[in-house]
């Protein structure tokens, strides 16, 4: 299998303006130094609560925040080349978790569509039409709404809008930043099972930005945790739900509500848990030191190094080994 | 930073999300204003043909006539001119003043603005600062510099009034800008590798002409009250010139005796800018996202 | 239901002036809350849910919004009373706490400020006592610091501390019921699990009533003794929390149960979403709302809305439906 | 808070210099010989040679701007062709004047505009609310000047119930006299701030009484009143404390048409007197008087709007 996108490595930092003068004081560390890959039709998730860094390694991605460190390849041309060159936008996009903010609320559905494929010269200009029908097809739109404005749909069509305005460059990779969060339940499944019969059909790959795990089980192949801007597991969907090793999964995963109301173990009345890391100021050693129930002297010392504790599972943290450990976090859910 | 994560379905609040019911009429607002606006200009295109007299003739036998004396509907003023007359070709005079700073302003103001807004940096710092500079003289006291160093006459008073109101345009078409430069579509487009001149025409500039339009229309109604305090202080368009300003101040040695010489222009001075005001919030209540559902 | 309820609300209906004719928000809702249950309401956004919670405090924009319908509370029906007992009402008899933390708590305020100005105001509580007061309320909340805290403004606290505050905050003039909008809505998951488990907590050791609001059956589950599940501004189903998971007998009930990616369960190849969109609340389709995209709809069903009616004999625990199909199911 | 005050503080300084130069350029366009208009035109040419040389009008205009500099911060604003004194004395004699009108006009502008804006807005759509709307459109479309004129006629010549010019009755009068001599010019100069502080008052209020943290006060039992002075206003003021810094600015300057409607004898009237007579030294002193007035304001209504939001006060 050939990856589509390869992460080494990649930083962003932004700059900490302070004083009379605004001079840059400090970095703030958004995203700290994360590797992963995203192969060819595959959906990979990053998850993560607010703060983690998962937007920022996703905007990063397509050319939206700075890269301040580190390497992004995509098809194997460096991410600044890309840029340069003008490739980068037919490549890689993005839909973004409010549909109705991202569109322009002055352009019909139709000039939306049609302003990508001119721009770009995707089709020839007596074709553009036709393609813009095809699109809307292609999302479950009827050909009518490309008449319609923004505001004249409901949240799951003006994302679907959304999705075929990145799928009108037939671009190869899309992060999917939160796109089902602001939806309602049920309309939630509409969009999830769309993205999947897309990538089924157009051969794409994904990065599935979430909180949502419940959603990121069911879409995603592989998975990666993110804490305090730094990747805290990775793994395949399966073997992540079913053995996590990083306490932090864990606790993500001990905190989905399940709709049973027999299963009341993941409610529990806890004293809060610290604040995540200051991206200005992290702290020495294991990002999520703080919070961690099994952290030691060594966690608040030395940063953990990440270990594959199995093939293509890996866990950033000193105790990954541990069988304590391992028995505390085994039973994870289900 | 991450953008927040966890906005769920109940982000907005139903009691937002309801279109509240518009507490003025819009609608009434807007005609009554575009009413006033389309009917002074009518009065001016005709004036020739409406006015009774020739408003640059003077009669010493009829000075400071009383409202509807015989022939003389509004009275006549200190020299024994008509005051219909010379109404209504000032409006003329009144139209051109208020409306043609307006669309200069709103052209010079709104392309800096533009660049300020949307390249940012050192550009939006050296002009803020001009506009800054600009700004604490205000405006009638900025206007009046200027001109008595051109020298008084219409010209001067209209390069005048363009200088001052160039800032405001400015000003509010940068905070307008910065404010679509946040806004998601816009990012999106840059994702969709569109250029600059693109973004900034196509996906910008539309978005803040509605705001824009409401203002310059609202600038037009002060730039009536402005045109006519510049008149009045002798920096306008000179005498014999029909000019209500000028007209006003010259009833001002008549108050006593003739009160009207100076209130008849006062009002119709007041009537314009009322109209010119009352088409800026009708057509804001219109452009409110809130009270427009349908396609525009 | 018990039979003694703290807060019996009857046939209640918001209606707002629309662009052609008035539309309903929330449409003939009757729901019962006995001292100490808690009851869960489960719908989509724009089902009526915080209407329906806004209106039983009275904080819609009232020439607006046109309320009608019993809300009786300890005698009163709160609907009918002067604007003065409505206040004494707010936050000693009934709590608020609403979904986004940040901007409902003042921004120029102090926690303390804020928290201790009823209490002052209209408890007749002396500055410091009121004060130590809040620090309590902040402990039992589990803020870390609590003292230190009340001269903080909101925004130095993270999301979870600011929801904690803000839960302190309704409960502190006592309330004997606590509405709970979507509380945790804007929370990370790990907090949002805390927070709800101190929800619960609170009512258990307060002895408080709770109304939760949420769009998500998962939050509810857990902490809820029945629930009530809203469409269209309308109760579809109401049952006992165990029964309504147990046995959910509206269409949308079962639809919305079916749609949820779970993680107690197998992983299934696609998810079942509710096909077609929620109705347009102006031009709501004629019948009943659901009906559009109902799988067991039938003709008649675009008729007329069918009526909330009880399943089984009168012994059975109480649980409402309106769907005159499935009634004719046999259980 | 510091940090906010000093970086606000150098802001002014550019924009200090650029009134400066602004006046400056003034004097500098306006056509005609400023030594044949000091000596009148009886002068020969020599004698406004050397004048011109003695003033140093011959230099380049760098040199001279930064003569002018120079000369401003020793409090040297020229003579005055028309007074036939330094400039600054004859502002400094007036500025006292001016800014007791400006002053009155500004607080009776900014309590009441606040007062009748909330009151309005607790209310939308009501009666009173309907009358703020018209009244706001009313007075935003009169010019200050016409409203003095017909207060004039009303109260003055009609009614006779108060004085129409000047400062004083002629032989002098206490400070009953002079406030008598003010309520005119007061109510012309503050009607216009009024209006636009009273709008600008109800939309913020509107603004803030829509938020959460407003529903969570009153779901707690707090009472409107004390809902709309504690949680309310003090989250509506600072928008409304921008506009009142403006206003502020621009009754300095429309007291130029205001002092002439009632020959009040301040900065303005003199401004004025200065205009008909191209009297262009008192024109730039007064005007950049007048200005580097409005830069203060501005400043202070920063500042105290600094001062007011937490996240500014604790950064």
């Amino acid at each position: 299998m050939t990856s589509d996108i390869v992460v080494e490595d990649l930083r962003v930092h932004f700059p900490v303006r302070s004083g009379v003068l605004r001079r840059v004081v400090a970095a703030a560390r958004a995203v700290d130094g994360v590797s992963f890959t995203v192969p060819a039709r595959g959906i990979v998730s990053l998850v993560g609560e607010s703060g983690s860094g998962k937007s920022t390694t996703g905007r990063a991605l397509i050319g939206l925040a700075p890269v301040t460190g580190g390497r992004v390849r995509l098809h194997g041309e460096d991410l600044a080349t890309r840029r340069a060159d003008g490739s980068l936008p037919r490549l890689a996009q993005i839909v973004y978790q409010d549909p109705f903010a991202s569109l322009n609320p002055r352009m019909t559905v139709g000039a939306v569509l049609r302003e990508v494929l001119t721009v770009h010269r995707i089709v020839p200009r007596e074709a553009v039409g036709k393609r813009v029908a095809e699109l809307l097809d292609q999302v479950g739109l009827r050909p009518e709404l490309a008449r319609r404005y923004p505001h004249e749909l409901s949240g799951g069509q003006r994302q679907r809008v959304a999705i075929a305005r990145a799928l009108a460059v037939e671009p190869r990779f899309i992060v999917c930043d939160e796109i089902v969060s602001a939806l309602d339940v049920s309309i939630q499944g509409q969009i999830v099972n769309l993205l999947q019969d897309l990538r089924d059909r157009l051969d794409l790959s994904y990065l599935f930005i979430a909180h949502d795990l419940s959603v990121v089980r069911h879409i995603s192949d592989r998975v990666v945790v993110m804490y305090g801007g730094r990747i805290m597991e990775a793994a395949s969907r399966d073997d992540l739900f079913a053995s996590p090793r990083h306490p932090y999964t864990h606790a993500l995963l001990r905190a989905v509500p399940l709709p049973d109301p027999r299963r009341k173990e993941n409610i529990t009345d806890t004293r809060p848990r610290a604040e995540p890391p200051d991206p200005v100021a992290p702290p020495p050693g294991c990002r999520f030191q703080r919070t961690c129930p099994f952290a030691t002297d060594q966690c608040r010392t030395a940063e953990p190094a990440t270990v594959a504790v199995s093939d293509g599972h890996t866990v950033a943290c000193h105790r990954h080994d541990d069988p304590a450990v391992i028995a505390a976090l085994a039973p994870a859910t289900v | 930073m991450d953008s927040p994560t966890a906005l769920g379905p109940q982000s907005v609040s139903p009691a937002r999300r309801l279109r509240l019911p518009r507490l003025t009429n819009g609608n009434a607002t807007l005609n009554i204003g575009a009413a006033i606006v389309l009917g002074s200009v009518l009065l001016a295109l005709l004036a020739p043909w409406l006015a009774p007299y020739d408003p640059l003739r003077t009669d010493t036998s009829a000075l400071g006539l009383g409202i509807f004396s015989p022939g003389h509907i509004l009275g006549t003023d200190e020299v024994g001119r008509d005051i219909l007359s010379r109404l209504l070709h000032g409006t003329r005079l009144a139209l051109l003043v208020a409306v043609v700073p307006t669309l200069f302003a709103l052209l010079v103001g709104g392309c800096l603005g533009l660049l300020a807004g949307y390249v940012g940096g050192w550009v939006d710092s050296v002009l803020m600062r001009v506009f800054d500079v600009m700004f604490s003289f205000p405006g009638i006291l900025f206007a009046l510099g200027i001109g008595v160093a051109l020298g008084p006459g219409l010209t001067s008073m209209i390069i005048a009034m363009v200088v001052v109101t160039v800032p405001e345009f400015g000003r509010i078409v940068r905070g307008a800008v910065l404010g679509l430069k946040q806004e998601q579509y816009v990012e999106a487009a840059r994702a969709l590798g569109f250029s600059h001149s693109r973004v900034a025409f196509r996906h910008v500039t539309p978005n803040l002409l509605g705001s824009t339009i409401v203002f310059a229309t609202l600038q037009t109604g002060r730039n009536v009250i402005l045109s006519s305090s510049l008149a009045f202080l002798g920096l306008g368009a000179q005498p014999p010139t029909p000019d209500w300003g000028q007209m006003l101040s010259g009833g001002r040695s008549l108050l006593l005796t003739a009160p009207h010489v100076a209130t008849i222009p006062g009002l119709a001075i007041v009537v314009l800018a009322v109209g010119f005001n009352l088409l800026g919030d009708g057509v804001r209540d219109r452009l409110d996202p809130r009270a427009r559902r349908t396609r525009p | 239901m018990s039979s003694q309820a703290l807060l019996d609300v009857e046939r209640l209906s918001v209606a707002y002036p629309g662009r052609d004719r008035p539309f309903r928000t929330v449409d003939d809702v009757s729901f019962r809350v006995a001292p100490g249950e808690a009851l869960g309401i489960v719908g989509e956004s724009g089902c009526g849910k915080s209407q329906t919670m806004l209106a039983v405090l009275r904080l819609l924009p009232s020439p607006v919004a046109d309320i009608s319908g019993a809300i009786r509370f300890g005698g009163d029906d709160l609907a009918g009373i002067p604007a003065k007992r409505m206040r004494a009402v707010r936050g000693s008899g009934i709590g608020l706490v609403s979904q986004d933390a940040l901007s409902a708590l003042n921004p120029a305020m102090t926690i303390g400020a804020q928290m201790a100005e009823p209490l002052v105001r209209y408890d007749g509580m002396r500055r410091r006592a009121a004060l130590e007061r809040c620090a309590e309320l902040l402990d039992l909340v589990g803020l870390p610091g609590a003292r230190q805290r009340l001269g903080s403004y909101p925004h130095e606290l993270s999301g979870g501390m600011r929801q904690r505050v803000l839960i302190a905050m309704a409960i502190s003039r006592n309330p004997k019921v606590l509405i709970a909008d979507e509380p945790t809505t804007a929370l990370d998951v790990t907090i949002q699990a805390q927070v709800l488990g101190l929800i619960d907590r609170l009512r258990r050791e307060l002895g408080m009533a709770l109304i939760l609001i949420s769009h998500d059956l998962g939050v509810v589950a857990g902490i809820t003794d029945r629930i009530a599940v809203m469409y269209a501004g309308r109760i579809v189903e109401t049952a006992s929390t165990t029964d309504l998971f147990d046995r959910p007998r509206h269409p949308y009930t079962r639809a919305l149960l079916a749609s949820m990616p779970r993680m107690d369960e197998e992983l299934r190849e696609r998810l079942r979403p509710i096909p077609g969109l929620p109705p347009d609340l102006e031009q709501p389709p004629p019948g009943c709302a659901y009906h559009p995209r109902c799988l067991l709809a039938r003709a008649g069903c675009e008729q007329s809305m069918p009526q909330l009616v009880r399943i089984g004999a009168g012994g059975a625990p109480d649980h409402r439906v309106r769907c005159p199909v499935v009634l004719e199911e046999t259980p | 808070m510091l940090t906010f005050t000093v970086r606000r503080a150098l802001q002014m300084i550019p924009v200090a210099f650029g009134v400066t130069l602004a006046t400056f350029l003034l004097g500098q366009i306006i056509p005609g010989d400023q030594a044949a208009a000091l000596l009148g035109p009886s002068s020969s040419e020599q004698e406004r040679q050397a004048l011109r040389e003695e003033m140093g009008l011959n230099e380049p205009v760098l040199t001279q701007y930064v003569t002018y500099l120079g000369n401003l911060f020793t409090g040297d604003l020229g003579r005055s062709l028309s007074f036939g004194r330094p400039v600054m004395s004859v502002l400094a004699e007036r500025i006292a004047n001016t800014v007791l009108l400006s002053g009155t006009a500004i607080v009776v502008a900014a309590l009441l505009g606040v007062a009748i804006g909330t009151w309005a807005a607790m209310k939308p759509g009501s009666v009173r609310d309907r009358g703020l709307t018209v009244g706001v459109l009313f007075f935003n479309s009169i010019p200050s000047f016409w409203f003095g004129l017909v207060l004039i006629m009303t109260f003055s010549l009609g009614l006779r119930l108060l004085p129409a010019t000047g400062m004083t009755s002629i032989g002098g009068g206490g400070v009953v006299d002079v406030v008598a001599h003010m309520v005119l010019p007061v109510i012309t100069l503050a009607a216009w701030s009024l209006a636009v502080i009273a709008r600008m008052t109800r939309s913020a209020v509107l603004e803030v009484i829509g938020n959460d943290y407003v529903r969570t006060a009153r779901s707690r039992g707090v009472g409107e009143m004390r809902v709309v002075v504690r949680h309310v206003l003090p989250n509506a003021l600072p928008s409304v404390v921008t506009v009142i810094g403006l206003q502020a600015g621009f009754l300095l300057s429309g007291a130029v048409l205001t002092e002439t409607v009632f020959s009040w004898p301040g900065i303005g009237l003199a401004l004025y007197q200065a205009i008909s007579t191209r009297d262009i030294p008192l024109i730039q002193g007064g005007i950049l008087l007048i200005a580097i007035g409005f830069v203060l304001i501005n400043f202070l209504v920063d500042t105290l709007q600094a001062y007011f939001n937490p996240k500014i006060k604790l950064a």
